[in-house]
């Protein structure tokens, strides 16, 4: 095959030459078969560098061309065009990663050098069998799917109805607002979060663009970007959300009341409830497992007094499918399970309460109707927080939830404005970073909190001193004094940090996206494209990517439903490639790959007995291709020919 | 009882000397229980107390030869001294995650004849008690329950600390849920994992014995009659010990101490010669006919 | 065995998983001994057990083949497929005498940056002890 | 115009591809008539010494089957080489090794070991094994070497043109004959007599599930002999292996067993139908994918029963 290549060897600053030798590889490069030209520069991504590329295809005419330098995910497109812009097709280009698969890990140079060698040497192997190909253009489909109603899911759903976007809003609970709907009030402002909130829940219901689809989930969620098919499991609430106009007659008269889950079971609910009074749908559910009609045929005093006939026991699961052409992730978090941490005695002790049960506490619709108490019903005269529970730790979460610093000075604040108790709060650090937060700090300050640098050690009951007795004792290294300090309250409240939802792995899998480390949602990158995923057309936002606080999640809503539009107002989108083909000429109608295709983009022609690749629904991955027994089935872009260029030459030339 | 569960057993140097009647007692609940100890052939030190952390390697050789040795037996091993089970997992462990370690260790182990393929699993006695042989299988043995003992679970600091994943690390409950199982009565016992003062005790005695009356004192204060162990080091400190408390604290405990398997034994209905409930230093003898033999 | 002996390992790194893994390994400027020449490929499910043959024949002395978790690919179960090749693999490699320890099928998310350093460390560390393949396949009869 | 002059030679083989030539029955009398044969040890004396005083490329056409595995089998293929136009690797053995190529899983020592000392047949008390020369009062008696790999034909000499097959099939046999004859052969390297798509295309079951549950082998279940019998846990090499043989087995209700070899553009045979076969399994898990595996119990004999000379890695580790 006489090819021209022309290689470029980029020094990334000394990011590459600083463990490369670079020269050495230009000139082995240079002595390849089929190798025109081989030249090392500083930054090949820069404009001078992809000019020198373009240049050289026009004056030399290449008709390959391989750039060694960072890996094929920083640049592989930027240099697909300068290849295009010179006059190539941009898939007559390979991309040599010696950067972070080899001069970033290598701690000796020669050894780098030997390594990059092979690897700009398999490239350039299998350059040579690349082909010319063209991208396939399909159209957009404007509706967007927003899976998750807190406050991000409504944030992305509002953009985007206002923008004209047809949205369906999915959410698994009986109504939208998330966790943000149980706060008590936010930091640093102090706003009332209810008040703040309500009014967008209500835009919400009431917007022409929005299909709010509640109580259910997504099941199944298939297709390509521009394209996709999401599969909706509506739950039944045995309520006509048609029929029924909220006036909550039947809640009145129902005979059961169980604890409530949005209350943290402080409070109670009737078997058919809405989880708050100001609830988006304003449309109760039934509860199965408490219901007497269900669970001894009985009672049905909800029929018997709902004026509107909106109460039906037949309901049953139903699926639909959506047609949409982007799809938002805004599904959450879960909160540390606190009895986890089995030294801080909480679910042991009484009296040591999780901060989402302050809050319900604090709330002036909670089950104390605001009053912050200990449980047998007095005032707290002393009142210890515990920062970072299940955070910064290494035996639980070892990131840092970044909101328990801020809502623990918060519950400081309510602690002393209600009650006058003596408020202390054991922290590692205070990171009040966001706009206000310091000064909200500085404000604690003033009002006398008293806070202990030190992780707390543990809550115990066991009293050493008469001053102990009866009490909770916190106890904890005071860092800046360098001693332990035994600290007897009457109240512990832990803050507790962030956890990917339970179903997070689910979800991931059922959209096709990466978890990270931490087991939240992957975004394509940390700074660059926080709200997109390795997934074109599916998107993050919100604590479901990390924890957030209120702003960064709502800022993270809007963000995401910006980039929807912009994919949207395109009206179509380029699909790469690399898909699978058969070669009707060899395929002798097997079947071996029919069944392989989790996509069921092959399909079996009967009179000419052949299989057959239906390329809009093929995602590339190559599965059939290995499989083939006739060696019918190619990939482009990833050919067998190309394949085994590079394993011969990577097995060759590496030492 | 035909035996259902194989272990290679290590007792460790304690269990000689000063802890025989937990040897004694841990390999007659066992053999009851259908858990067949076989005691590891020329054993050696585990490297436990200070020389983990002075000579590592040194202390990983020794910890890797056990465990050779009880591959060769095909058989996963038994410990009833955590501060054994400490060491023996932690070269187990980190000649897993560690080439360069395992590789070093393995030409040493050559040097000997012996080789280590990292297949054995350490396990704790109470552990294998507590997960493999279940509440019904103790339960089925226990002849005269231990009605009402109150007993304060006591694990010290090694049980689960650093490495021993089969409790909670803070605060363990496994020994509680024997206890139930026995018809024992475990009271709330906060300090249950918290130091014993032991190795203090000839550096800083002063901080040490402190350390035990705290745990003299809560175990007490708690309605506890006696303390149930599982480390011999603790076991030794609490008891040997409580005179000096007394004496430093002008305080009068005289609280029995058992060995886990002590307190097994005596539900089983072994006799106490048989369990070694006669050496001890803090008699038990008025505490045990009040509670079980008045009955 | 030479003493500057450096194991041959080819890997074939799924584009969505492993190889974002092995770049963040790079990213975070994790160290480990650089004998992997990388072959990037859309899905584990693409690795044809011929390309394994390929490459043991060619001179590589280990092939490391890693893909997302299970459950965990981008395709669904692209990597699934690769498991149910792999144990038939792995028993007709038996036959052939290839050492287990040479051919690797490893599970890394693309957060795993740390985890691909240490299979290819350990990797490396085992082919070491094994010594070269030198897979001549009785060319010289 | 003289008639060609042709040439059949076999080398580690079994002899079934001679039975292939002799299968043309009445149409072999029609062949010698217009082919003039000068070499054929198994059918006619000719000495060695014959064929090294022809002069060079004298034999217009030689038919070369079985593999190599001795050095009087390499001599014999050079020799062939030099004095032939045209040399066809005729069969399974010279194209790709073959059943005498399965050698190659073990070595020379363990099949003389076997062979000679083992057997319970074998009346050998003092374990002489060959040896190439032996002293004896007479002389020294010289035997050809046994090598420790077998290779296929083309790996010894340059071949002109492959005729596969476990034998080549009667009709594929005398077309190639017939296209020696009018001198109408591809250009050099082609196979011929035999199909360029795998044996389903001429195979007439019904191929449906394919979720492979269990591997079975053929004396385990009475086959349908409708259905594909992959679909039946039976390993067939059909899927893998190239036409052309009219799925002869298929039809007495056998599986393929691969002898007419890859596929064109298939590298590996073996390799291939192991990935095809085990890509279907009916296993989600590990543990699942074993115990499936477990059920093919050979799988260089199964994937390579022909072919494992030419196969990537040619031999087990020595």
């Amino acid at each position: 095959m006489a090819e021209k290549i022309g290689v470029y060897v980029c020094h990334c600053g000394s990011n590459i030459a600083q463990m490369v030798d670079c020269k050495n590889v230009v000139d082995y490069a240079a002595a390849l078969p089929n190798v025109t030209v081989a030249r090392e520069y500083q930054y090949m991504c820069s404009d001078p560098g992809q000019e020198i590329i373009k240049k050289d295809i026009k004056e030399l005419g290449l008709t390959r061309v391989v750039v060694a330098s960072c890996s094929p995910l920083m640049h592989e497109l930027t240099f697909r065009r300068a290849v295009e812009e010179g006059g190539l097709n941009q898939f007559l280009f390979q991309m040599a990663n010696i950067r972070e698969q080899c001069s970033w890990i290598s701690e000796n140079k020669e050894m780098a050098t030997e390594r990059a060698k092979a690897i700009v040497g398999a490239a350039v192997k299998r350059v040579a069998f690349q082909e010319p190909l063209q991208e396939k253009k399909v159209p957009v489909n404007p509706n967007v799917l927003v899976v998750g109603g807190g406050i991000t899911g409504i944030e992305a759903a509002l953009q985007l109805a206002d923008s004209g976007k047809k949205v369906y809003l999915v959410e698994k609970e009986p109504t939208i607002g998330g966790y943000m709907a149980r706060f008590d009030k936010t930091f640093p402002t102090l706003d009332c979060a209810a008040c703040i909130l309500t009014p967008k829940m209500v835009n919400v219901a009431q917007h022409p663009n929005i299909e709010l689809i509640s109580y259910s989930d997504v099941t199944r969620f298939s297709g390509y970007v521009g394209n996709f098919t999401a599969r909706i499991r509506r739950r039944p609430r045995y309520v006509d959300e048609e029929k029924c106009n909220g006036c909550g007659l039947c809640t009145e008269k129902c005979p059961i009341s169980v604890p409530s889950e949005f209350d943290c079971g402080l409070g109670k609910r009737k078997a058919i409830y809405r989880p708050f009074p100001q609830a988006v749908p304003n449309v109760p559910v039934i509860d199965r497992e408490h219901c007497l009609f269900f669970t001894k045929g009985i009672c049905k005093v909800c029929v018997k007094f709902c004026p509107r006939g909106a109460v039906n026991f037949d309901q049953k699961e139903e699926f639909e499918d959506l047609q949409v052409g982007t799809a938002i992730l805004a599904t959450g978090f879960d909160l540390f399970d606190a009895s986890k941490v089995k030294q801080y005695g909480y679910g042991r002790l009484p009296n040591v309460v999780t901060s989402l049960e302050f809050e319900r506490f604090s709330h002036a619709s909670g089950p104390t109707g605001g009053k912050i108490q200990l449980k047998n019903g007095q005032m707290p005269q002393s009142v210890a927080i515990l920062h970072c529970i299940g955070s910064r730790d290494t035996n639980f979460n070892e990131y840092c939830s970044r909101v328990c610093c801020m809502y623990s000075m918060k519950m400081a604040h309510l602690v002393h404005e209600k009650t006058g108790a003596k408020v202390y709060e054991f922290y590692i650090d205070i990171r009040a970073f966001g706009k206000g937060y310091e000064e909200f700090y500085k404000r604690l300050l003033k009002e006398d909190t008293v806070f202990i640098r030190g992780k707390a050690a543990e809550v115990t009951d066991f009293a050493q001193t008469p001053a102990e007795k009866g009490k909770l004792i916190v106890v904890a290294e005071d860092t800046l004094l360098g001693i332990t300090r035994r600290i007897p309250v009457d109240m512990v409240v832990l803050s507790v940090g962030f956890e990917p939802r339970k179903d997070a792995a689910d979800l991931a899998r059922t959209f096709s996206i990466s978890r990270s480390q931490d087991g939240f949602f992957l975004e394509r990158h940390p700074k660059l494209a926080p709200v997109s995923t390795a997934s074109d057309g599916i998107f993050i936002a919100g604590s479901c990517q990390g924890p957030k606080d209120i702003p960064d999640s709502v800022a993270q809503g809007a963000a995401a439903a910006a980039n929807a539009l912009s994919l949207i107002d395109r009206k179509e989108v380029t699909l790469e490639p690399t898909v699978a083909v058969i070669d009707e000429e060899s395929c002798s109608g097997c079947k071996i790959c029919l069944g392989l295709c989790p996509f069921n983009a092959i399909v079996f022609d009967d009179t000419k007995k052949v299989s057959r690749v239906n390329d809009a629904l093929c995602k590339g991955c190559g599965v059939c291709v290995a499989a083939c027994p006739s060696g019918a089935i190619e990939q482009r872009n990833f050919t067998d020919d190309q394949l085994l260029a590079e394993v011969e030459s990577a097995c060759a030339s590496a030492k | 009882m035909e035996s259902r569960m194989e272990f290679t057993y290590y007792p460790g140097c304690s269990l000689e000397g000063m802890n025989k009647a937990y040897d004694q007692s841990a390999r007659l609940v066992s053999k009851s229980l259908g858990i067949d100890l076989k005691e590891l052939n020329d054993w050696n030190c585990c490297g436990a107390s200070a020389y983990m952390s002075i000579r590592e390697l040194r202390a990983h050789l020794l910890s890797a030869r056990n465990l050779a040795i009880a591959e060769r037996e095909k058989k996963d091993l038994a410990v009833v001294c955590p501060a054994c089970y400490t060491n023996l997992t932690k070269t187990n462990h980190y000649m897993g995650e560690d080439a360069k370690l395992r590789r070093t260790v393995g030409s040493a182990l050559k040097a000997a004849n012996l080789q280590y393929m990292g297949t054995v699993k350490v396990r704790h006695l109470l552990d294998v008690i507590v997960s493999e042989i279940g509440e019904s299988e103790v339960r089925a043995k226990v002849t005269k329950p231990l009605s009402g003992l109150k007993t304060a679970p006591y694990y010290g600091c090694q049980f689960t600390r650093p490495l021993g994943d089969y409790d909670d690390k803070e605060f363990p409950t496994m020994l509680d849920t024997l206890l139930k199982w026995l018809g024992a009565e475990p009271v709330n016992f906060p300090l249950k994992a918290k130091c014993c003062g032991g190795i203090l005790m000839t550096t800083n005695e002063s901080v040490a014995l402190s350390l035990v009356r705290s745990l003299l004192d809560c175990a007490t204060q708690n309605g506890g009659e006696a303390i149930a162990t599982i480390c011999p080091l603790c076991h030794m400190t609490l008891e040997a010990y409580q005179g000096n408390v007394n004496k430093a604290f002008s305080t009068s405990f005289k609280v029995p101490m058992f060995y886990f398997t002590q307190l097994m034994g005596l539900a089983f209905g072994f006799s106490k010669k048989e369990l070694g409930i006669n050496q001890e230093l803090i008699s038990s003898k008025a505490l045990l006919e009040r509670r079980l033999e008045a009955r | 065995m030479s003493s500057n002996y450096e194991p041959k390992i080819v890997g074939f790194l799924c584009k969505w998983c492993a190889y974002t893994g092995a770049d963040l390994a790079g990213t975070s400027r994790i160290k480990y001994p650089p004998n992997v020449t990388p072959i990037r490929v859309m899905c584990s499910g693409r690795v044809d057990p011929v390309l394994v043959m390929k490459a043991l024949s060619s001179g590589a002395d280990g092939v490391l083949i890693a893909g997302c978790h299970p459950g965990d690919c981008h395709y669904t179960s692209g990597n699934v497929k690769t498991i149910r090749r792999f144990k038939l693999l792995q028993k007709m490699l038996d036959q052939f005498g290839v050492e287990r320890d040479r051919v690797r099928l490893e599970w890394i998310s693309a957060s795993e940056g740390e985890k691909y350093a240490q299979v290819v460390e350990n990797m490396t560390e085992t082919l070491r002890t094994l010594g070269p393949l030198n897979w001549d396949g009785g060319k010289e009869a | 115009m003289a008639n060609p002059k042709a040439a059949f030679y076999w080398a580690a083989s079994c002899g079934g591809c001679e039975i292939a030539v002799l299968e043309l029955g009445k149409g072999l009398v029609d062949v010698s008539k217009k082919v003039d044969i000068i070499f054929w040890p198994v059918a006619l004396d000719f000495k060695y010494s014959d064929v090294e005083s022809m002069p060079d490329k004298s034999i217009d056409v030689c038919f070369f089957n079985g593999a190599i595995q001795t050095s009087e089998n390499e001599h014999m293929a050079k020799l062939l080489r030099e004095k032939s136009k045209t040399l066809i690797a005729f069969g399974a053995c010279a194209n790709s090794g073959g059943i005498p190529a399965l050698a190659n899983t073990t070595s020379r020592e363990q099949i003389f070991a076997r062979v000679y000392k083992e057997t319970p047949t074998t009346d050998n008390p003092n374990g002489i094994i060959p040896e190439t020369k032996v002293q004896m009062k007479e002389g020294v008696l010289t035997i050809p070497e046994f090598y420790n790999t077998v290779r296929t034909l083309d790996q010894t000499v340059d071949v002109d043109y492959y005729v596969p097959g476990c034998p080549p099939v009667g009709e594929q046999v005398a077309a190639v004959m017939s296209s020696v004859v009018d001198g109408k052969l591809p250009p050099k390297g082609a196979v011929i007599g035999a199909s360029d798509k795998s044996l389903c295309d001429e195979c007439k079951r019904v191929k449906g599930d394919r979720k492979i549950t269990k591997i079975v082998r053929i004396y385990e279940i009475v086959p349908d002999t409708v259905k594909c019998l992959l679909d039946q846990g039976i390993i067939c090499m059909g899927p893998a292996t190239r036409g052309g043989c009219g799925a002869q087995c298929l039809s007495a209700n056998m599986p393929c067993r691969g002898c007419y070899g890859a596929v064109p553009g298939v590298l590996d045979q073996g390799a291939k139908m192991l990935s095809a076969l085990s890509s279907n399994f009916d296993a989600d898990t590990e543990e699942d994918a074993t115990r499936i595996a477990d059920g093919v119990v050979d799988p260089i004999g199964t994937f390579y029963r022909y072919t494992l000379a030419r196969s990537l890695l040619r031999r087990s580790k020595a």
